[in-house]
């Protein structure tokens, strides 16, 4: 078996980097480096992308994620800013140590089903299989404007559509007056 | 067995993408900060977009159908930022503050 | 033109539910309102009914054996087929005759008689249904029809009785007869279901399955022979609860006596002439089935006797007058189940007949009394009223004479029962029959002495009875007199196999029978008349006035044993039931405070509880998901 | 023929219930409620029209019509259709639907105060579920309106209701929604078994009805306990039963009458549907275990009725009492206690809808539904009591009225039943069923006494007789029990061939 290292160590880093960054972005005190880390992760998942050849996506995970997303963060943490950051670090109630097992237990159960699947059906070949053809950058782009044009033009309008009523929906949260009365 | 390690095959980003759902999840639930909670929220997101993105690319090499949606799925997931945000600071305008536990309006 | 009648019976049915629609309607949508209209409408249609009886009746003499069936399909499923329609033939034209003629001057009587009550239109309207069931039931062609209106009749009854709501006694006693008569349909519900599905199992014929009354010799025999001895007589039994209930007897016999709430008039149709000797005709109708078992006569008979003997003697110390006559209603319809199931077919027939038109009088002239006391009841308060209300009186008279079996139409029949009974050599029911016609005779001249002779204790003056009152009763007195004359025709005309009395040894029992009633009268008109004073036996007299403390238990089984078992139920409904479903007791203080922890209020406690709740199920999911490889893995599945 | 349209009949009410929110009816609730029953009546009117060109004798679907998307059938991939179809049984259960609906819209004048547009659009939103139900033709489609249905029955019960409505609204969603996991399970088993046996995805009724010789028995038996909880949860069957009381007792008038005349008829006409067309030797399986429940149901609860002190909920645990007498007549898998238990569905139907509206009127009035509190009220209101008396009578089963003829085919069907004699004696349990015409007669007349004999309290002595509105209510009411107990081959005559050809796929 032929093992491409280099792909090996790209993924590996990629991935390290994405949960560290997590991790950290959960953990850290103050809530503009949380930010910060979670700007860290979206760049880390578009390598995650780029290795599995969608190199489209990687670029639009970085303009929104990467780039949109924290601006709008950012400006949220300058209207709210709070000088305690560290009283609202992490909850110490029961919840903590429910939420801890019951994810435990739940990726335990779901990493069970891999391994299960895996030696059960280890002679089937799509679990092993790799990616066959090398995608080619032209044959995504077709296929992607293919999928959006004709393929789900449906969904593509319905979602144009729900864009628009995001725009007029949030201009009209953003005229809702305070309340007088307290 | 060592080379199931090496040879990075799909299971290796449906574990990445469990990994990290899980992360959010635990996020979402432990952050006592609303930002936090929403960024914790992107995670999960991402999570899945990764699962979608994995599994194009290894099943569907023609359509790329997972590819597109994923991209609705970004899309999707700006928008519920923007929406969450705006919804956040109505809120945040009453309370004075990002402490999740001066939120339970869900008592009455 | 005999034909035409005959042909067209079935209107006699009709008219009287027409009536009763045409009157509800015309209530309810303001239309109808006159007294007088109602009560021609239904005087109409019962004299109706009286002119197509006495057609076909006499048509019926001229051609014996004669038999008129027609019907039409009510349900059809398959090949099982419930006809409704119409049966004419001896009994049942007797029958017609019976309910349409007293029927109709009940009808007359109360035309005055309620005149002054505010619900005028509905006692009519409530008449005419009783009508139109009591008719349909005497012409059923077949059992199931016969159930039909056995439960309609019931329901007149029982609207009747409770006629005057507002009063709570009315109220209850017509709820108590409704029951009682309920239990006997179900009885009757479940045997007539079980003989259909022994016909309809077994035989070939699938039209015998409904039951007809014209083919009833066969269906008995077919029932013999398709069941072992036990199933037949629990048939049976079951089919007679029917009858014991709607006649009153023994074990359901309490409801009669407290039907007397009713007005008068509905006691003197219903309650004393018609309804109640439905039971007796259903026995009659159905005797080639039961004929076939002696046991089953036995128990007739000895059901019958019980009755008649503690009827007879609960009526010795009632007070209340209507009370009197209801016991000795129940009483003499156990005479009747006696005469059937003893084999005196002919004589049980003959008298419910006689026993209808002096029953009936004997209402009629307590209705008058009651009248012209303002509703006093009581007979302590009355006396000597033979001098206001000398035609009552007398008519009185002639009824207390028939029913002790002294002279008239009572004689007849009441010898005609003995001397059947005689020749079947029942001998102990021959003595149980007349110790019941000694207190017979007792008890209906104590109520006569006490009323009508000796002075008048109440305070108002009593009020003249009007002419209405007086035809319909005068009426009756001459039937009551002169229907003994036709004795010998009746034997011919209604007979069950070679059942005729023969007349050899006829002196004896009519001897017999008549010391027997005269020595009743002696001690009534020695104690009550001459008021000579005797010990009154307290015990007995208690345990009489009492009526054995049967209605007490009852009342005992009914509100403490039933309310108690419901009551248990519905705590089991209640706490068990439901606590088991929501939680075992989602309401206990415990539980609810711990669910009002949960509910703090943060989204991201719910977003735990979530998990939690995911994880254990993906857990036993995987669980179970091992599981089945594993099995599928074993059992080569794969 | 080919005129009719399912689709109008099933969805115009809910074209209707989105019509109320245009500008035309604003906020006039004389307008919307005039509206509102003229649609109804028309409704009614085209429902009856079905039953003009309906052909008894043709054993299948009467009506059929299947909605198409683009050319497509509803979920394509998975083989499910939006097909509608009508047979004997189902076109009973939508003339009644339509005929109940339209008399519980009558009803509402006085029983609805508040929110009148949300009301009517709730009410034919639930009108448009529950006719789904009775024609769906495809299994999933059935599923959606059994659920679609929950939705208006909440905001029903909770938000017009009086007591404790919104715990009972709550109860009642909840236990349906957990009987339908179960029923959701179930199907989902049989269309996989189906899809792997056949290798063909489909959820028809008539693709999967044909039960092949190698489905496993066990398989069998186990997807119908699964099915039937959903149902009998629904229909009643007694442990699942109590969220009927308390439903029936905080629900508003019209939806109670709704509830107890349809709702309830839909879990027996599932169990029709599925238990006995589907799969039917899994429940001829059953059948001596479902006999002692349809026994429980009838004799247990009818004591439970005669400890009642409110008068709705007498009234609800007799309903339960009826609906077991439809149980054992499904129980009893011969066509004559068969077409008794469709029978006592329909008239059951119009009775419990009589009693409950005389229940309504009683209570709008008076304000209370105590035993305790009432009597005599048939000096103020004669009218009410001649209905109300009528209506009991019907109740307990008395003869040319509706409620015998049912009562009595089950009786006799139970009899004649078929059923093994030694796995369940059912002649015996036949004979005790017919003890409930002494105990149903028991706890009707209580209720009828209590309420409107003896003597009145003073406070009471005020009340007005019934008004015009309920007048026509109930008299419809007693026209159709009066009419279909005289003629009941009017009834039978529709059902009889299509009930033979369900009895034909059993084997006895």
């Amino acid at each position: 078996m032929e093992i491409d290292i280099l792909k090996t160590l790209i993924f590996y880093g990629f991935a390290g980097a994405t949960l560290f960054f997590a991790l950290l972005s959960i953990f850290s005190f103050r809530i503009l480096y949380s930010l910060l880390s979670a700007v860290c992760v979206f760049f880390a998942v578009a390598g995650i992308y780029f290795t599995l050849g969608a190199d489209y996506n990687a670029v639009i995970q970085i303009a929104i994620y990467g780039i949109a997303v924290p601006i709008l963060f950012v400006l949220a943490i300058m209207f709210t800013s709070d000088k305690l950051d560290k009283k609202t670090y992490i909850t110490v109630q029961p919840r903590f140590f429910f939420s801890f097992f019951g994810l435990g237990v739940l990726f335990l159960s779901l990493i069970y089903l891999i391994i299960i699947s895996l030696s059960l059906n280890s002679n089937i070949d799509w679990v092993m299989q790799k990616q066959a053809v090398f995608i080619n950058k032209y044959q995504m782009f077709k296929a992607i404007s293919d999928g959006f044009f004709v393929d789900y033009a449906l969904a593509f309008e319905l979602f144009s559509v729900l864009l628009l009523i995001v725009v007029v929906g949030i201009s009209t949260l953003g005229l809702i007056k305070e309340k007088t009365d307290d | 067995m060592i080379e199931l390690l090496f040879d990075i095959g799909l299971y290796h980003y449906l574990i990445l993408a469990l990994i990290l759902f899980s992360i959010g999840f635990f996020g979402a639930i432990v952050a006592k900060n609303m930002l936090k909670v929403l960024i914790s929220v992107e995670f999960m997101l991402t999570a899945v977009n990764i699962n979608f993105i994995a599994f194009a690319g290894f099943f569907d090499n023609i359509k790329l159908s997972g590819f597109v949606f994923s991209l609705f799925y970004l899309a999707v997931g700006a928008v519920e930022i923007a929406i969450a945000l705006a919804i956040f600071y109505l809120m945040f305008r009453t309370k004075q503050s990002v402490n999740t536990e001066d939120y339970n309006c869900g008592k009455e | 033109m005999e034909g035409t009648f005959i042909n067209n019976i079935y209107t006699v049915i009709l008219f009287p539910l027409w009536v009763f629609l045409l009157i509800i309607l015309g209530r309810l949508l303001n239309v109808i309102q006159s007294r007088r209209v109602i009560s021609l409408l239904t005087l109409a249609s019962t004299l109706y009914g009286v002119i197509f009886a006495v057609v076909t009746f006499l048509y019926m003499l001229k051609t014996p054996d004669y038999v008129y069936e027609n019907s039409y399909a009510f349900l059809r499923i398959e090949n099982y087929t419930l006809n409704f329609g119409v049966f004419v033939d001896n009994l049942s034209v007797i029958m017609l005759l019976v309910v349409t003629t007293i029927s109709f001057l009940v009808q007359l009587y109360s035309t005055n008689y309620m005149y002054k009550d505010r619900s005028f239109p509905r006692f009519f309207a409530y008449l005419n249904l009783f009508n139109f069931s009591m008719i349909g039931l005497v012409l059923s062609p077949n059992l199931f029809q016969n159930y039909v209106f056995w439960e309609l009749v019931g329901v007149s009854s029982y609207l009747l009785i409770g006629f005057w709501y507002k009063k709570p006694s009315a109220a209850d006693a017509a709820k108590k007869a409704f029951l009682m008569n309920r239990i006997g349909d179900f009885g009757l519900l479940a045997g007539t279901i079980a003989i259909s599905y022994f016909i309809y199992r077994y035989s070939d014929e699938a039209s015998l399955a409904t039951v007809p009354f014209s083919n009833i010799g066969n269906i008995g025999d077919y029932l013999y022979s398709y069941t072992n001895d036990a199933v037949f007589v629990i048939i049976c039994v079951l089919l007679l609860f029917g009858s014991f209930a709607k006649s009153a007897q023994f074990p359901l016999h309490t409801w009669l006596a407290d039907a007397m709430e009713g007005p008068t008039p509905v006691s003197a149709l219903i309650h004393s002439a018609t309804m109640v000797a439905a039971g007796v005709y259903l026995i009659a109708r159905l005797y080639p089935l039961y004929s076939l078992s002696d046991g089953v006569m036995n128990f007739i008979a000895i059901i019958g006797l019980i009755t008649a003997l503690i009827c007879a003697y609960f009526a010795i110390t009632q007070n209340d007058l209507k009370r009197i006559l209801a016991y000795s209603t129940n009483s003499q319809l156990g005479l009747m189940f006696l005469a059937l199931g003893a084999g005196a077919y002919t004589g049980g027939l003959f008298h419910l007949v006689t026993h209808a038109y002096f029953k009936s009088m004997l209402f009629l002239c307590s209705g008058i009394v009651i009248h012209s006391l303002a509703h006093q009841q009581d007979i302590r308060f009355m006396g000597g009223l033979r001098k206001y209300l000398p035609l009552t009186a007398a008519c009185y008279l002639i009824a207390c004479i028939s029913i002790s079996g002294l002279l008239f139409s009572g004689f007849c029949s009441k010898e005609m029962i003995l001397s059947g009974l005689l020749k079947n050599n029942h001998y102990i029911f021959a003595v149980g029959f007349l110790i019941v016609a000694l207190m017979t005779a007792f008890y209906m001249f104590r109520s006569y002495f006490v009323v009508f002779e000796g002075d008048f204790k109440g305070s108002n003056v009593p009020l003249k009875s009007p002419f209405l009152l007086n035809l319909s009763i005068s009426i009756l007195a001459v039937f009551t007199v002169f229907l003994g004359i036709f004795q010998k025709g009746f034997e011919h005309f209604i007979k069950f196999g070679n059942d005729i009395a023969q007349s050899e040894n006829l002196l004896n029992p009519v001897f017999i029978s008549v010391s027997i009633a005269v020595l009743g009268i002696f001690l009534a008109f020695v104690i009550y008349c001459k008021k000579n004073k005797i010990i009154k036996p307290k015990i007995l007299y208690q345990l009489s006035y009492n009526r054995f403390y049967i209605d007490n238990f009852y009342d005992f089984l009914s509100k403490k044993i039933y309310y108690t078992i419901s009551n248990i139920c519905a705590f089991i409904d209640k706490y068990l039931v439901d606590g088991l479903v929501i939680l075992a007791g989602l309401n206990t203080r415990a539980l609810s405070w711990v669910f009002s922890k949960m509910q703090t209020g943060n989204f991201q406690s719910y977003l735990a509880y979530a998990v939690i709740f995911l994880a254990i199920s993906f857990a036993v999911l995987m669980f179970a998901y091992t599981m089945i490889m594993q099995y599928a893995f074993l059992s080569g599945v794969s | 023929m080919q005129h009719l349209s399912v689709l109008i009949l099933i969805f115009s009410p809910l074209i209707m219930s989105a019509i109320l929110f245009t500008p035309f009816f604003k906020n006039n609730e004389v307008r919307i409620r005039r509206f509102s029953k003229g649609f109804a009546s028309l409704h009614f009117l085209y429902s009856l029209l079905f039953l003009v060109f309906f052909n008894p004798l043709n054993q299948g679907i009467s009506y059929y019509e299947e909605i198409k998307f683009f050319g497509t059938s509803w979920i394509q991939p998975l083989g499910f259709k939006m097909a509608f179809g009508l047979d004997g049984i189902s076109l009973l259960m939508v003339i009644l639907t339509s005929f109940i609906f339209l008399l519980a819209l009558i009803a509402s004048k006085s029983n609805i105060r508040q929110k009148h547009k949300f009301y009517y659009s709730m009410i034919f939103l639930l009108q448009t579920a529950v006719l789904g139900v009775f024609c769906a033709r495809d299994m999933f489609l059935f599923f959606m309106f059994w659920e679609l249905e929950l939705v208006p029955m909440y905001f029903l019960i909770g938000q017009w209701g009086g007591g404790n409505c919104k715990a009972s609204a709550m109860k009642f969603v909840l236990y349906t929604f957990l009987g339908s996991l179960s029923m959701l399970l179930g199907m989902l088993l049989l269309y996989f078994y189906n899809f792997s046996t056949y290798g063909t995805m489909t959820a028809d009724f008539s693709a999967i009805s044909v039960s092949s010789p190698e489905f496993p028995i066990f398989l069998q038996v186990f997807i119908s306990i699964l099915l039937l909880i959903g149902f009998a949860v629904k229909m009643p069957i007694v442990p699942l039963h109590t969220w009927l009381p308390d439903a029936h007792t905080d629900a508003p008038t019209p939806v109670s009458m709704i509830l107890a005349a349809i709702l309830l008829k839909m879990g027996a006409f599932g169990v029709i549907r599925f238990n006995m067309q589907l799969l039917p030797e899994g429940f001829q399986y059953l059948v001596p275990l479902l006999l002692i429940f349809a026994l429980i149901n009838i004799i247990y609860t009818a004591f439970v009725a005669y400890a009642q002190m409110d008068l709705k909920k007498i009234v609800a645990y007799s309903s339960i009492s009826n609906m077991g007498i439809v149980l054992l007549g499904l129980c009893t898998l011969n066509l004559i206690g068969f077409s008794g238990a469709v029978f006592q569905m329909v008239a059951h139907g119009i009775i419990s809808a009589g009693l409950f509206m005389l229940v309504g009127i009683i209570y709008i009035r008076t304000k209370t539904r105590e035993i305790a509190d009432l009597g005599g009220l048939g000096d103020v209101m004669p009218r009410l009591m001649g209905f109300g008396i009528i209506l009991s009578l019907a109740s307990v089963g008395l003869p040319l009225l509706i409620g015998f003829v049912g009562e009595f085919l089950v009786f006799l069907g139970a009899f004649n039943s078929p059923v093994d004699e030694l796995s369940a004696p059912i002649k015996i349990y036949s004979v005790i069923a017919i003890s409930v015409l002494v105990l149903s007669a028991a706890y009707i007349l209580r209720l009828l006494h209590k309420t409107f004999f003896a003597n009145i309290f003073e406070k009471w002595s005020k009340i007005n007789d019934i008004t015009n509105h309920e007048f026509v209510v109930l008299f419809a009411l007693i026209l159709a029990v009066a009419f279909f107990g005289v003629f009941p081959m009017s009834i039978l005559d529709i059902i009889q061939p299509i009930l033979a050809n369900i009895l034909e796929i059993f084997k006895i």
